[in-house]
């Protein structure tokens, strides 16, 4: 476990307004393989990345927000939600969508991976990295 | 002999939505495109900008594809905001005599 | 009526080169004359010929090109922006001695003069950019 | 003067971090020869643009600001300067450069280029281009 | 076990400062580069924000490189921050623990 | 101690170009270590070989190349983000039918894996952008 290390990617912008949700994404899938240990942090504008129902098809671009709903399957399951960000932007928890994972330590019954957190508990998540990406 | 403001960045995050409306007159339209829709959403923290704006006659419109491309086409908007398609854009650009982009 | 269009990003980084194009077609189908379409900034490196996006994503570049080929559109890349971010022609690229040319059909570069010019003779200057 | 335009030009972000002043700056210079009616709004982070004294050395940029100077030889002398954007930043006007140009209608005398606007002038400069450019 | 922040915008313009300061533990480090020099400033609408931060503990510095390119070497900065040189901001990444980078 | 410097902002446009490479050039003046110089976004732009700034003004690419060459430093272009923005090495280039190579001295096109492993095998991760 001596190369095993925390990352921590901290999500702050709408997608699609900017190629930033996208290209943090991939890195995080690619990431997977090293088998680290992983906590995905969406605040500010980053909420939107998770919002159901995107639809990108009339600005040309492709819709990658479905690719969120495989984490779970890459053992990413420590998923970081602002509440103020949501409570600022009028959006609810209802409005994201469910990311879930299968827990293999308890009869791999299906887990949601998502936490709401404080402004206080985001400060411990970034106290606990060991590497912050930031997109 | 109107104005016609687009803004581009998410009031959240930027100012220039705040800029924009504090040299808008009460014949200008504003239009809110790519990030900027966000700030569309109904009870935000920026909701009172945009109303005081609209209660001053200024016209507040929102780019529909870049609404429904963030998934919030099934959120209720502000009541002062119309939606308009790219179409609606350019009709926009030429009912306005001029156009002052906020980058 | 008469537009030009100023262009200041990439593709792909910031959605405003896609913005920009959409607007462009939608301008075009209302029957406007677009006089200009004005590559500034980060924007010269829409005219990249080098690009090779994800197969299932789309082709900035290729999409500009294609309608300019299709309504004889005037794309201007400016000359000192397109220096400093590495886009040449085949003028610039012997004059400087690099190795190739990446400049793509349809682009054209020019000086800043072209971007004043399109403001005069148009009737609206739409701007996208970060 | 059938093709003579009022061009606004909308200053709003602080040099260095960004290219925009500098390259907004080349655009101002190269469309003089033009001889349209040419107006410089600095607000925002854009009055920094004009400070006194800028010294980029140290991060390996060149300074142009003393280009700045050179703005009344081209027959540039409307620059507007938001009031309350130099407040909101522990501004004074005395920490921008003094622009000045000749006037030719009254014996070729010195006179500031400067004008200390608030928010409503502002918007009469806006309404009154023909063509806005913004930096 | 602490953080250096860096911010690089200019928290006239951007939300980022204020996210940063909002999730700051009293022992992290707050750096202050390129544009966000700006908020160094004495007297400005961000200043109470910065005071409080250091108020909690929290130490903020900026960049020198940066305030002098900009013209603001000559202007008094807030009692509250400590100027640094690029040697200053490699060592406040090795004496803090990790570095999240506001972008 | 190690470092890896990740750069997401092409040059002239962002500062933020600028700053990593002061950074990186002070980190090795107090003897630490460059793990690794990993360009992403459109941080590949830095290794366009095509960029001929004005005389007058530095030129990122060369400062970069330079000093990889000087120190002997790992700088790597992401694929995916160079493929998007037209950074071509010669096996990109042929590979794709297109007709030039665009990347500079230096620099070398590999995986989003490689940025992973810099914070892996890093004391300290620095990123710098918009």
């Amino acid at each position: 476990m001596s190369n095993t290390k925390t990352f921590v990617y901290i999500n702050r912008k709408a997608p699609y307004g900017t190629v930033y949700a996208l290209e943090s994404l991939e890195v995080v899938l690619i990431g997977a393989a090293f088998e680290q240990n992983v906590k995905l942090v969406f605040m500010d504008d980053g909420v939107f990345q998770l919002t159901n129902a995107q639809d990108p098809e009339g600005i040309g671009m492709k819709n990658f927000s479905k690719t969120y709903a495989a984490l779970g399957d890459y053992d990413i399951n420590q998923i970081y939600i602002d509440q103020q960000s949501l409570d600022d932007r009028g959006l609810t928890i209802d409005d994201l969508q469910a990311l879930v994972y299968e827990d293999e330590d308890d009869d791999w019954n299906e887990k949601s991976s998502i936490h709401l957190v404080n402004r206080e508990q985001l400060s411990d998540i970034i106290d606990s990295a060991d590497v912050l990406l930031n997109f | 002999m109107s104005t016609l403001h687009t803004v581009n960045k998410s009031a959240f995050e930027r100012n220039s939505l705040e800029s924009c409306l504090s040299v808008c007159k009460a014949d200008a339209s504003v239009l809110l495109i790519e990030d900027a829709v966000v700030s569309a959403l109904q009870g935000t923290s920026v909701s009172d900008q945009i109303k005081q704006a609209t209660d001053k006659g200024i016209k507040v419109f929102a780019l529909g594809e870049d609404i429904k491309a963030r998934g919030l086409s099934e959120k209720p908007l502000m009541d002062q905001i119309t939606l308009v398609d790219y179409s609606g854009f350019v009709k926009l650009t030429t009912e306005n005599d001029r156009v002052q982009n906020w980058l | 009526m008469k537009f030009t269009i100023q262009v200041n990003t990439g593709p792909y980084t910031h959605q405003a080169s896609d913005s920009a194009y959409q607007f462009t077609r939608a301008a075009i189908d209302a029957g406007h004359d677009i006089h200009r379409i004005f590559f500034y900034h980060d924007g010269v490196n829409n005219a990249t010929e080098y690009s090779v996006p994800p197969q299932d994503d789309r082709n900035l570049q290729q999409l500009w090109s294609s309608l300019a080929a299709e309504h004889n559109l005037d794309m201007i890349v400016c000359v000192a922006a397109a220096q400093r971010r590495g886009i040449l022609d085949e003028g610039e690229s012997k004059k400087n001695g690099k190795s190739g040319v990446n400049i793509a059909p349809g682009f054209q570069i020019s000086g800043l003069g072209q971007l004043i010019e399109g403001g005069v003779q148009s009737d609206r200057l739409v701007v996208f950019g970060d």
